[in-house]
Formats: C-alpha cells, sequence, structure tokens
C-alpha cells in the first residue's frame, strides 16, 4: 500500500471505467457519472504523486480546486440535462441531435 | 526644453485628440482649437529658428530613443539648415491653413483631424533621421491628403485623390525598395547619419543585373522623389489635385507637399549616393529645363485660375531642378566651380522655400475669389481691379512675386539656381531663360484678363476681401518681400548646411564612372 | 492488517465504479458511485490526505451525488420504474478503454517515478489554508467564481420559461 | 565740399526717398489731405535739392576722376558672394539730377494734369516707385543691382502705362511693355551669367579689371556683351523690340515724360554709357548698327504718325537709336551728352503735348464730345494764339530737337554724328552709319517741325473746339518754361560761350575712359577722331537740319508742297510708314498667335492626352488585366482547379460520411482510438 504504482493503477482503473461510462451510456446522466468518475480519478493521481514526493501539498491544492470544479460541472451539467428534457422529453444523448446534418 | 523636436511633431497629435473630444456641434471651437496648437507648434518652430546655430550646419536638437531594436530601427529626429525652413514652413502654413480653412462647415471635426495629422506626418519626414521612420511618416502623411481631397474637394474629387494616392503610392513602393536595398547592403541600419558614411562606400563597384547598384538605388529613389516634386513625366496629378483639393489642401499641397520631392532628393540621394548625382545631375538639368517650359506653357493656355497657379508650380520646380544639377560645377569634372555649386544649391532650397510661401499666397488667394465668384475661369471675370482694389493689389504682389521680379524673394532664388547651372549646363540654362518671359507671360495675361478692361457687370457687388481672408496672406508677403529685399536671415541659416551637402557629393561622390 | 483494509477498499472502489459503468438501472448506478466515492474517500485517508478525504465526502457524497440523484429523479417520471438505461457500442468501446488501459499501464510500469519520502503530518488543514490564503490565492478567488457562475447559470438554465 | 560718407549718406537719401513716399501714398494716400501728393512732391523735391547739391559740388571739385563706391554684402555663402552698392562719378551725379529734375517736374504738372484722376493717389505712388527704381540703376555699381532696378524701372512702367486699366488698349500696352521688356531682360540675364561664369564677381570695376586680364575674351565676350546690350535694346526701345513705346503712350501723358525723358528708356543707353568699356569691338559694332538702323527706322515712321505723342514717341525711339549709335561708335560720352540735352527738350515736348491734350480734352469735355480724338494732330491747328507759353516752349524744344545752333540738341547731336563721321572715316565698310545719323537728322527736322505747324499754325480744323482751348494752368507751364529754357546751349558749356562747341563743363568733367577689350580703340584715339571730323559733321548737320526744317515749312506752313500728294505718290512707303511697317501685326502673326497656340497645343497633350491616356492609361491597362486576372481567377483556377480539389474532397467526404454519424460518443471514440495508435507508434 505504499507504493505509488498501487494508487496509479487504481486510478488508471478508475479513468478507464470512467471513459467507458462515458463512451457507451446513451443516457446524459449516465454520462455525468462517467466523468465523476474521470475526475475522481485524476483527484487520486493528485493526492498520490503528493504523498509519494514529499507530501507536496500543492497537488491537495490542486485536488481541491478540481473538486470545486467537479461540483460546479455537475450543476451546470444538471441544468442542461433538466433544460434539454424540458424541450426535448429525453435525455439520450443520441436522441438531442439537432445539430446533427 | 529638451524634446524640442518630438514636441513640434506631436502637437498637432494633441491637438487631434482635443478636436476628437470636442462635440460635433461646436465647431467653432474645433477651428479655435487647431488654431491654438498649431500657433503653439509656429512659435516653437520660430523658437526653433532663434535658437539653431547657422554657422554649424550640422544635425542639431538631435533626439534618439530605441524603436525596434531587433531592425535596427530608432526613433531619430534632428533639425539642420535644409530641413530648419521646410519645418518653419510647414508650421507657418499650418497656421495660416486653419484660418484658410475657417469656412469649411462640412465635418469640422474630421476635417481638422486630418489637416493636424497631415501637419505631425509632414513635420515628422522633415525632421526624422532614422529612415524607417522618415518612411513611415512619410505613409502618415498620404492617408490624411487623401480624406481631405477626396472628402472636402471639389466636384471631380474622388477622381482626384484616388489618382493623387495611387501616384504617390507607386513612388512610395519605389522608395520602400530602394530604402530596403539600401538596408541590406549597408550594414543593416535605417540611421541616416550611418548610411550617409557608409553608402557611398558600401555600394561602390556593387553590380546588380549587370547595372550599377547606385543607379538602380538612385533611380527608384529618385522617381519616388520626382512624383512628389513633380518632375515632367510624373506631374499630371498635381494640376487635378491642386484644382480639386479645398483651398488650404492646395496651400499645403503647394507649399510643402512639393517640397518633400526636392527636400528628398537633397537629403537621401545626394547625401547616400554622392556618385549618382554626377551620373543624373545631366539628366536632372534636362528635367528643369522641362519642367520650367513644359510647366510654363501648360499654364499660359490654362483657363483655370487655380490650373494656371498649379502649372507654375512644376514651372518653379523647374528652376529648384536645374539649381540642384548645379551641385557638380564644384567638383573637378565641373572646372572646381565652387561659387556655383553655392549658388545653385542655395538657390534649389531657397527656391523652395519661396515657392512655399508664394504659391501658398496664390492659392489663397484663388481661393479667395472662387468663395465670391463660385468659379475660376480667367476669362470670366474682367475689370475687377475697380471692384476690389486691395484684392487686385495683393493678387498683383503675388503675381509678381511669382513671375521672379527683384524685390520678391522668388528672384533671387531662381537667379541663383540660374547661376548656378549655367556654368556646367550653358545651353539648357540659356534655353530655360525663356521660361522668365513665359513666367511673366502667363500672370501677367491672367492678371489682365481678370482685373483690367471694362468691369464685368456681373460682378460689381463682389465684396472686397476680408480681414481673415487678409490675414492669411499678409504674413507670406511680408517674409516674401522681406526676403526679397534682405536675403542674408534665410541664406546664413543654410548656407553652411548646404557647404557640408556640398562638400558630401563632391568629396565622395563622381570619383569612378558607373557602370 | 492496513494492507488487507487497502485492498479492501481498492477493491470495492473499482468494483462499484464498474457497477456504476454497467448496471442497467439508472439509480443502481448512482448508488454505485455513492460506494466509488467512499472508496476514494477511503484511498484518500491511506494517503494522509485528511483534508482531502473530508472534503471529498461533503462535496461528492453530499453534494453532487445528490445532486445526480435529484437529476434522475427530475427527467425520470418517478412511476416509471425502468428507467431507460441503455448502452451502445459496448463491444468496441471496452475494446478501446482496455487498449488506453493497457498503454497507461504500461507507461505506469516503466516510468521510473520520482519518489521523496515523507513523515505523515499531524493535519494537512492548516497547510492547505495557507496555501489557499497565500500561494494560490487568485485561483481559488477566481474558483469561487466560477462556483457562483455555475451557481447562476444552473438556476437560470434550469428555470422554467415564463 | 561734401564727401565720402556725406555722399553716401545723400546717395541713400535719393534713392529711398521716392520709396518711402511710395509706401505712404499706397498704403494710406487715399486717406491723407489731398490724396498725399504732397508727400510725393515733398519727397522729389528734397531728392533735387540733394543731388542739386551734388552737382554743386561736382562743380566745386572739378575733378574728371571723381569716384565714390561703397558697398554691402547682400548674400554671402563662403564662396559666392553678392555685394551690393553705390558707384558714384560726375556720370552718376549728373544723371541723378537729370531723373530728379525732370521726375519732380512731372510730378508738378501732374498736380494739375492728374487732378481729380480716380487713383490719383496711387498715381503718385507709382511715380515715386519709378523714380526709385531710376535712381537705383543709377547709382548701381554691379550687374546685379543693376538688373534688379532693372526689372523694377519695368513693373513701375507696367503699372504706369496701365494706370488706366479701364481700357483694355491701355492694358494690353501695360502687359506688352512689361513682356517686351523681358526679352531684352533675358538677354541682360544671359549676358550677367556668362560676365559672372568668367569673372566670378558682379562688381563694375571687378568686370573691368577681369577684362583686361583677359579671363573672358573672344565670342564669349561679344555674347556677353550683346547680352547685357539686349538688355539695353528693351529699355530702351530699339529695334526689334521698340513695339513696346508707341503703346506706352497709353499711359498719362506726365508719364510718357518722365518715361521718355530721364527714366526706363534713358536706362537702357545709361546701361551701355556705364558698361561701355567691357564691350568687345564686334559687340560695340552690332550696337551702332542697330541704334543706326533705329534712329533712321523710327524717323521715318514718325514722319507719318497723326497722334501727337506717337509722332513724340517715335522721335524718342529714333533719338535713342542716335545715342546708341554713339556709343557703338566708341563716343559713349557724346551718347551720355544727348541724354542730357534730350531728357530736357524730350520732357519739354512731352510736357508740351500733354498741355495740348489737356486743353483739347478740356474743351472736348465741355461740349461733350466722346468721339473726337484729343490727341489727333489733324483735328488741332492754330492753336499758337490760344496756347501761347506752350506754343514756344515746345517751339524751343524742337528747335533744340531739330540740332539748330544755339540750343543745345544742336551740341549733343552734333558730338554724335562727329563720332559716326570719324568711325566711317576709320573703318570705311561701315558708311552706312553716319548715312543713318544724318538721315534720321534731316527726317526728324522734318516731322517736328511738321508736329508744331500742324498743331499750332495753320486754319483752325474744328473751330467749336477752339473756342474752348485754353492755356494750361501755372502747375503746367512752370515745368514747360525751365525745361525749354534748358534747352539753350549755355547750360551745357559753361563756363564758355561758344554755341558752335560743346567744350564746356561737361566735357571736362565727364571724360570717356578706355575700353578693357583689346582691339578697341582707346578714348584719345577716339577723341582725336572725332575731333578732326567735328568740322564737316556740323556743317554737314545744319544742313540735313535746314533742309528738313524747309521741307516740313514748304508742306506744311506755306503749303507749297501738298502732303497728301506726296503721300499718294509713295504710296506703298507711306502706307507701310503709317502703319509702322506692320511689326505689331507680323509679331502678332508670327510670335504671339503660334506661341499661345503652342501653349494650347502643349496643354493639350498635357492633360487631354498624356494624362488621360498615358497616365490613366496605366489605370485602365490595370483594371485590364484585374479583369483578365479576374477572369482567368475565376474560371480558371477557381472553378476548375480549386472547385476541382473541392470535388475530390467532396468525393472523399461522401465517403467519410458514413464515419460522421453525429454522435459525440462515437467520436470520442475514434479519438481515443487515434491515442491508442500514437502511444503505439510512440512505444515503437
Amino acid at each position: 500500500m505504499d507504493s505509488l504504482t498501487n494508487y496509479l493503477f487504481v486510478s488508471a482503473s478508475l479513468f478507464c471505467l470512467g471513459l467507458y461510462g462515458v463512451i457507451t451510456r446513451r443516457n446524459a446522466v449516465a454520462v455525468l457519472m462517467g466523468v465523476e468518475l474521470i475526475l475522481n480519478s485524476a483527484n487520486i493521481n493528485f493526492v498520490a504523486f503528493a504523498r509519494f514526493s514529499g507530501m507536496n501539498m500543492a497537488g491537495h491544492v490542486y485536488a481541491l480546486f478540481v473538486i470545486v470544479l467537479a461540483a460546479a460541472e455537475a450543476a451546470v451539467a444538471l441544468a442542461i440535462i433538466i433544460n434539454i428534457f424540458n424541450n426535448f422529453k429525453t435525455i439520450n444523448v443520441d436522441d438531442v441531435s439537432q445539430l446533427r446534418q | 526644453m529638451n524634446h524640442l523636436l518630438s514636441w513640434i511633431i506631436w502637437l498637432p497629435v494633441i491637438g487631434i485628440v482635443a478636436v476628437v473630444i470636442i462635440p460635433r456641434d461646436k465647431g467653432t471651437l474645433i477651428k479655435q482649437v487647431s488654431a491654438v496648437v498649431t500657433g503653439v507648434q509656429l512659435a516653437l518652430t520660430i523658437y526653433l529658428w532663434r535658437i539653431y546655430d547657422g554657422s554649424n550646419g550640422t544635425f542639431q536638437f538631435m533626439e534618439s530613443a530605441e524603436w525596434i531594436p531587433s531592425f535596427n530601427i530608432s526613433y531619430m529626429l534632428g533639425v539642420d539648415g535644409l530641413s530648419l525652413p521646410m519645418v518653419f514652413l510647414m508650421a507657418l502654413l499650418g497656421f495660416l491653413g486653419v484660418f484658410v480653412s475657417w469656412n469649411i462647415n462640412k465635418a469640422v471635426k474630421g476635417y481638422f483631424a486630418l489637416f493636424l495629422l497631415l501637419n505631425t506626418g509632414i513635420m515628422g519626414v522633415f525632421l526624422s533621421l532614422d529612415f524607417f521612420l522618415f518612411y513611415v511618416f512619410w505613409e502618415v502623411m498620404l492617408l490624411p491628403m487623401y480624406f481631405l481631397i477626396g472628402m472636402w474637394g471639389g466636384p471631380q474629387r474622388e477622381y482626384a485623390a484616388i489618382k493623387f494616392f495611387l501616384y504617390t503610392l507607386v513612388g512610395s513602393v519605389l522608395m520602400l525598395i530602394a530604402i530596403l536595398a539600401l538596408y541590406f547592403t549597408c550594414g543593416k541600419t535605417f540611421d541616416m547619419l550611418v548610411l550617409m558614411e557608409t553608402a557611398p562606400i558600401a555600394l561602390n563597384g556593387v553590380l546588380w543585373w549587370g547595372m550599377s547598384a547606385i543607379k538602380v538605388i538612385w533611380t527608384l529613389l529618385f522617381i519616388g522623389f520626382a512624383i512628389k516634386v513633380p518632375v515632367f513625366p510624373f506631374h499630371t496629378w498635381l494640376p487635378l489635385a491642386h484644382v480639386e483639393a479645398p483651398t488650404a489642401v492646395s496651400v499645403i499641397l503647394a507649399g510643402i507637399l512639393l517640397k518633400l520631392g526636392i527636400y528628398g532628393i537633397l537629403r537621401i540621394n545626394y547625401t547616400m549616393l554622392p556618385d549618382g548625382v554626377f551620373w543624373f545631375a545631366g539628366a536632372l538639368a534636362v528635367l528643369g529645363l522641362i519642367n520650367v517650359i513644359w510647366g510654363a506653357m501648360c499654364a499660359l493656355a490654362q483657363t483655370d485660375l487655380k490650373k494656371l497657379v498649379a502649372y507654375s508650380s512644376i514651372n518653379h520646380m523647374g528652376y529648384a531642378l536645374l539649381g540642384m544639377a548645379a551641385v557638380i560645377a564644384g567638383s573637378s569634372m565641373g572646372g572646381d566651380n565652387l561659387l556655383a555649386a553655392q549658388a545653385g544649391l542655395n538657390g534649389a532650397v531657397f527656391q523652395m522655400f519661396n515657392h512655399g510661401t508664394i504659391s501658398a499666397m496664390l492659392f489663397i488667394l484663388v481661393g479667395v475669389i472662387y468663395d465670391r465668384a463660385h468659379h475660376r475661369d480667367i476669362d470670366g471675370f474682367g475689370g475687377l481691379a475697380v471692384k476690389m482694389p486691395i484684392y487686385s493689389g495683393i493678387v498683383a504682389l503675388a503675381f509678381f512675386a511669382g513671375l521672379g521680379l527683384p524685390g520678391f524673394s522668388g528672384f533671387i532664388s531662381e537667379a541663383m539656381c540660374f547661376i548656378g547651372a549655367f556654368p556646367v549646363f550653358r545651353t539648357i540654362v540659356i534655353i530655360s531663360t525663356i521660361g522668365i518671359l513665359l513666367n511673366a507671360a502667363y500672370f501677367l495675361w491672367a492678371f489682365q484678363r481678370i482685373f483690367f478692361g471694362e468691369l464685368n457687370e456681373k460682378y460689381k457687388d463682389l465684396p472686397e476681401i476680408n480681414r481673415m481672408e487678409l490675414f492669411t496672406v499678409i504674413p507670406l508677403a511680408v517674409i516674401t518681400l522681406f526676403l526679397g529685399i534682405y536675403p542674408r536671415p534665410f541664406l546664413d541659416l543654410i548656407s553652411e548646411t548646404m557647404n557640408i551637402l556640398i562638400d558630401q557629393v563632391v568629396s565622395l561622390g563622381g570619383l569612378v564612372n558607373l557602370m | 492488517m492496513a494492507d488487507l483494509v487497502f485492498w479492501i477498499v481498492v477493491g470495492v472502489t473499482i468494483v462499484s465504479a464498474a457497477m456504476v459503468v454497467q448496471s442497467k438501472q439508472l439509480l443502481y448506478s448512482a448508488i454505485a458511485l455513492l460506494f466509488t466515492f467512499v472508496g476514494v474517500t477511503g484511498l484518500y485517508i491511506f494517503l494522509w490526505a485528511d483534508f482531502i478525504a473530508g472534503v471529498q465526502v461533503v462535496v461528492y457524497v453530499g453534494g453532487i451525488l445528490v445532486l445526480i440523484i435529484f437529476g434522475i429523479m427530475l427527467t425520470n417520471k418517478i412511476t416509471s420504474v425502468n428507467i431507460s438505461h441503455t448502452s451502445v457500442q459496448r463491444g468496441i468501446g471496452a475494446t478501446v478503454v482496455l487498449g488506453i488501459l493497457a498503454g497507461i499501464g504500461f507507461m505506469i510500469i516503466n516510468t521510473p517515478w520520482y519518489q521523496v519520502a515523507a513523515t505523515e503530518p499531524e493535519q494537512t488543514t492548516e497547510t492547505i489554508g495557507r496555501l489557499l490564503m497565500m500561494d494560490y490565492l487568485l485561483p481559488f478567488e477566481v474558483a469561487s467564481l466560477l462556483l457562483l457562475g455555475a451557481l447562476i447559470g444552473a438556476t437560470t438554465l434550469s428555470r422554467k420559461e415564463d | 565740399m561734401i564727401t565720402g560718407n556725406i555722399i553716401t549718406d545723400f546717395c541713400l537719401l535719393i534713392l529711398f526717398l521716392p520709396v518711402v513716399a511710395f509706401a505712404i501714398n499706397i498704403f494710406i494716400g487715399k486717406r491723407l489731405p489731398r490724396q498725399g501728393d504732397w508727400v510725393s512732391v515733398g519727397a522729389i523735391l528734397i531728392t533735387l535739392v540733394l543731388s542739386l547739391s551734388m552737382l554743386m559740388n561736382m562743380f566745386m571739385n572739378w575733378d574728371p576722376n571723381f569716384s565714390h563706391e561703397v558697398q554691402f554684402s547682400w548674400i554671402d555663402l563662403g564662396a559666392f558672394k553678392i555685394e551690393l552698392g553705390f558707384w558714384v562719378d560726375n556720370i552718376t551725379i549728373v544723371m541723378l539730377v537729370v531723373v530728379a529734375l525732370i521726375s519732380s517736374m512731372t510730378h508738378i504738372f501732374s498736380l494739375e494734369y492728374m487732378k481729380g484722376d480716380i487713383r490719383y493717389s496711387r498715381y503718385y505712388a507709382y511715380l515715386g516707385l519709378f523714380t526709385f527704381s531710376m535712381n537705383g540703376i543709377v547709382l548701381a555699381n554691379n550687374l546685379i543691382s543693376m538688373y534688379i532696378f532693372w526689372e523694377l524701372v519695368g513693373v513701375s512702367s507696367y503699372l504706369l502705362i496701365g494706370h488706366w486699366f479701364e481700357k483694355n488698349s491701355a492694358a494690353n500696352a501695360a502687359t506688352k511693355a512689361f513682356l517686351t521688356n523681358r526679352v531684352g531682360d533675358i538677354g541682360f540675364f544671359i549676358g550677367i551669367m556668362l560676365m559672372f561664369t568668367a569673372i566670378g564677381s558682379f562688381n563694375f570695376q571687378d568686370l573691368f579689371s577681369g577684362i583686361s586680364q583677359g579671363m573672358i575674351s573672344g565670342q564669349l565676350l561679344t555674347l556677353a556683351g550683346v547680352g547685357i546690350f539686349l538688355g539695353a535694346v528693351g529699355k530702351s526701345a530699339q529695334f526689334p523690340l521698340h513695339i513696346w513705346l508707341p503703346d506706352a503712350m497709353e499711359g498719362p501723358t506726365p508719364v510718357s515724360a518722365l518715361m521718355h525723358a530721364a527714366t526706363m528708356v534713358a536706362a537702357g543707353v545709361y546701361l551701355t554709357v556705364r558698361l561701355f568699356p567691357l564691350f568687345s569691338p564686334e559687340a560695340l559694332l552690332i550696337i551702332a548698327y542697330v541704334g543706326g538702323f533705329t534712329a533712321l527706322f523710327a524717323a521715318t515712321i514718325a514722319v507719318t504718325q497723326n497722334d501727337i505723342k506717337k509722332v513724340l514717341a517715335y522721335s524718342t525711339v529714333s533719338q535713342l537709336g542716335y545715342m546708341i549709335l554713339a556709343v557703338g561708335v566708341g563716343n559713349y560720352v557724346a551718347a551720355f551728352f544727348h541724354l542730357l540735352t534730350h531728357a530736357m527738350f524730350k520732357a519739354c515736348l512731352f510736357f508740351g503735348s500733354g498741355s495740348v491734350i489737356h486743353a483739347m480734352h478740356h474743351s472736348l469735355h465741355e461740349l461733350n464730345d466722346q468721339d473726337t480724338d484729343p490727341q489727333d494732330m489733324r483735328n488741332m491747328g492754330g492753336f499758337k494764339s490760344k496756347l501761347p507759353i506752350t506754343y514756344w516752349t515746345m517751339t524751343i524744344a524742337t528747335l533744340t530737337i531739330a540740332g539748330v545752333p544755339f540750343f543745345s540738341g544742336f551740341l549733343s547731336k552734333d558730338a554724335i554724328l562727329a563720332g559716326t563721321l570719324a568711325f566711317a572715316k576709320h573703318y570705311p565698310q561701315h558708311f552706312l552709319l553716319p548715312l543713318f545719323g544724318f538721315g534720321a537728322a534731316a527726317i526728324t527736322a522734318f516731322y517736328m517741325f511738321r508736329l508744331i505747324f500742324m498743331t499750332f499754325h495753320g486754319e483752325v480744323k474744328m473751330p467749336k473746339v477752339f473756342k474752348g482751348i485754353h492755356e494750361s494752368p501755372r502747375a503746367m507751364t512752370f515745368p514747360l518754361i525751365l525745361l525749354s529754357s534748358l534747352g539753350f546751349f549755355i547750360f551745357y558749356t559753361l563756363p564758355y560761350f561758344n554755341p558752335f562747341s560743346d567744350h564746356g563743363w561737361f566735357t571736362e568733367l565727364i571724360q570717356a575712359s578706355d575700353s578693357v577689350v583689346k582691339g578697341n580703340p582707346t578714348a584719345e584715339e577716339i577723341y582725336e577722331g572725332i575731333h578732326h571730323a567735328h568740322y564737316p559733321a556740323m556743317a554737314l548737320s545744319l544742313l540735313v537740319a535746314s533742309f528738313g526744317i524747309g521741307m516740313s515749312i514748304l508742306m506744311y506752313m506755306k503749303k507749297k508742297l501738298s502732303a497728301d500728294i506726296w503721300a499718294a505718290k509713295m504710296g506703298f512707303l507711306y502706307k507701310l510708314s503709317l502703319n509702322k511697317y506692320f511689326f505689331d501685326e507680323n509679331y502678332n502673326r508670327f510670335l504671339y498667335q503660334p506661341v499661345l497656340k503652342l501653349s494650347q497645343a502643349i496643354a493639350f497633350v498635357d492633360w487631354d492626352l498624356y494624362d488621360k491616356y498615358f497616365i490613366n492609361g496605366f489605370g485602365r491597362v490595370t483594371k485590364w488585366l484585374s479583369f483578365l486576372t479576374g477572369r482567368i481567377d475565376y474560371e480558371g483556377l477557381d472553378q476548375k482547379l480549386v472547385d476541382g480539389v473541392g470535388r475530390t474532397a467532396q468525393g472523399f467526404g461522401n465517403q467519410l460520411k458514413n464515419v460522421q454519424t453525429g454522435r459525440l460518443q462515437n467520436y470520442m471514440l475514434f479519438a481515443l482510438a487515434g491515442v491508442i495508435v500514437i502511444i503505439v507508434m510512440q512505444t515503437i
């Protein structure tokens, strides 16, 4: 457990799972969840690198900012999703294809 | 005042800011502000004139600051006996021009802002010692001129403006090429002072496409400047632009802009390409001759008064070209006739200044009659001397000054140009003296048709010239008369610089035959 | 002992994350996400990041997750049990993602990581606070502005048009 | 006894007082009491007093070699210098007196003659300017100031001739005078340039010494001399530039007097007198022929003129020809002597004609007659009784000009004719020169008496007009009396009293100096020649003068010979003379009109051809080229090449369209696949 690579692998796995969710899910909320996973994996990386480079607290600060960003992103994304739902009565991303030629 | 020259250049820009801030409907205030700004500028140039040391002909009041160091471009200013009279002339005509434009009521704000910008551009050209800066100001000056002619001009203003613009643009493009050629061949610098030393040596014997580089650069620069002068085959923009431009702009155009050409030739061609001077002097004299005769002949045939004055400018510039060509008299090839070289070159510069004052006066006076009669047809008047004695008196004075009557400064400069050029170009000068006669002929004939004879009934209620107009003409008349009677104040100021210039041309040039 | 706990936490995290992306029921996904977040919190604790762990719990578990669940509830009629929750291009998606995972893993193994040994600090809150208030003051303020913007934006966007 | 600096001061005052009067009158003259005439008259009278005191000083000194020169630096450029200044010697002083005297007489005469003129104060201002310019010429010690004042004389004459500019003829005459003079001035200027180029100075003394050192010689010197002489040809109205002078009669009559006696036309003679030493023999020969020919030629025109002023005008031309002739044969002192005597009697004649015209004008004015020409002698006759003072003074002046003994004209004419005769004796091939001289003398005597007889004798032609003729007021008769009395020989021969010899103060004080050009006879040789020719010349001139006078008496007084019949007999010649040999017409047809046409042609070429087609042609070609390139660009490049690329791309696009699913997630997938490819490639 005191090995950096362990954490990196965990983070990589989370990232890939999040990616998979983003790619495959049709529901916008689920896509959002995938994004949250990716962000979490990034955070793990930050904190892990901080821990293994002499407790460099800058990593923590960045992690904090990522969390803030994630919160904002989630709020806005959900608002958009709700808006889309009100307009199209669906939140399936490939149904919302007004811009598609 | 450590930055006197900068102040002189940039003062009008302050004026522009003020003019732009003032609300549109306060036209008089705009005019007053412009008058104050140009007035202060004039005061500064008079101060400059007074503290300039004429016994030392080198550049004075130098200013230098880095601008674009990676290309060796700097903000460098300086004044010598060649530029000082021109700067003074510009300040004077700029100041008077504001009053000449007092009747402008169309887009006052834009007009005066452009007018002031023109002022800055021209001042910059005369004062900059960095070639790049020179070019920048050269272009700055072009733009307001275009708009001033194109927006406030006569019925054919757009045509005239575009013609003027294209003509001059061709010139500046050629000039730019020459500037770059000098830059790359002479040690990558735009510093004119350095170029004056390095260029004659660096270009010596350089061949481009089998031709001497000096010839190539000289020709490019010469065409660029010749368009401004204007020298004979490049002159046709001038009558049109003069005729269509509003009076004040004609005044600046004839009074200053034409001088830029000769100033450029003297400042750049003569100092940097002295070998070229010897190569080209003969052609210069011939062009001068053509200018004199052609301009006079065309003027003789005109029925539009303003066009007549415009062609007279071409005629007058011919004398200056003759005088400039005389510089080679000072070399061993020209018989070591330093007298002739001095007479010719000083005469040419003096002629520039005099033509500035005299033609400005003429244009203002043409503007006066145009404002009243709304036409400029020489044959359409008649007998006005009865109705407008003061006006006719002043026109007579201006015409006599224009035809080179002794007692007016124009005579001295023309005589000096002739005397200077005579030893080297005897035949050319003798032929061009016919110009003196034609000169008198077209002025007096026009005068007779306008002012003599029976009064044309149409104009029996024409009002006399008013105070404001008198105020714009009288300073010019006084200068013309004063320098005509006692030219030393002017000539002492420039002669040392001219001696340096002659020395530069004679000592560095004419040593080799150009390929 | 600690190792065992660590691996359990890792297992919970990864398995629940897999469930998030795999579950056919959106609501299940949301609940699985909760476990993932908690697992990540555990990892933070292992990494001596007590403050971040606290923030993770408060913001993610208490904030974002609730938000997501609200989103689900608002966009699906509460009565319809079976919330449409299908996936597309699973096969190719999985292949690509696995490829990427392989790439990253290859990278992780082969990289000689720069490491400095450190002792566990008493607490990190104070240090983070100092950093935020001094070195990262500007990003901090920008972040707060961002949050404010997001707040207003979200409100405006989701507002019912009058 | 005045010397040195005082002379300089006097000269400055003499020079500048008239121009001060000019400045005052031109600016505020109208607002002054009496329109400011007293300013001008006062100024000119002061100059007269100053000049006379200088003359007195000259008499007291009695120094033929008196010379005083001052100058100041006008232009100094290092090597090139122009110094202006005065050169005062006896010639200068005499000339100053002449100018001041005639000018002040003109001022006084004009008080009455110009009374009530609309531009009275301007007229006086111009008179001042005229006097100033002439004094400048007289005092000049160098070519440049000579030229400056030369031109100023031209412009003052322009202003005065054109004084009544409402008349087109006056305006034309003014312009013509100025331009014709300018033709001469060009020659003058070329001469100046030739001299300066060779010698490097404008100063007369420097020129003389430079020439004697041989710095300029041969053809060049001749050319320079002829050039300078051309200036004199213009100003002194010599053939072929004489055409302006008769027209100049359009100016007020007192101006004609001033112009023809003392200022303008005298300037040319004065110039040749001043610069006599630098003319080469060839140049002098040209001068002599021009002068001699003009003398005869103008006289033949004067014979047939009917306008009283025109007669006098041609007489002036003729007399000036005399003077020029004298200069040409080397007897320049005689030329100057004649200039002096001529100034007096010609001024008197012009004033006399002015008095007649004035009287006619008033009479016609009272009759309300606009059509009768007050200057036409055919309308006069028998005025002797009405205008006694005018008659007697004019008769004296006529006797003077005709060369009758006891009058000054006899002396000066005799000196000139003796000079020509001596010259012809020395160079028999130039026998024409004395013929010109004597012929002109005979004709002069004839037409001058013709004028007197037609005007004052014979029957009254227009009784109505005659009735209104009155003698002129005192301001006009005073100058007449003064000037006619100056026609007596005594004023020129003091302190001697020999009416048949010009020996006197003049010949003693004004002595010829040698020419500095090699090949010219010395003053001594010339004097010797004249001395020997003196008596034959005198006898001959008396003979021709009495012949002329006799003919005139026969024709116009006794009516023994009919002028009309003679005119008819001479037919063609009469017509030629009456029409002044058609000079104006021919100049107009062969000179002015072609120049005007040429100028119009050039202007047309410049504006309508060169500019419109050549310069704008550039624009047009550019436009056409741009149109062409536009076509090539659009139809060739754009439609074929560029669009071809586009079409190809479209084809590909159609193929690739299937890839474009529009699904974000698809794109992301592809992107990730790309990432993998990159990773793989990096690793490999």
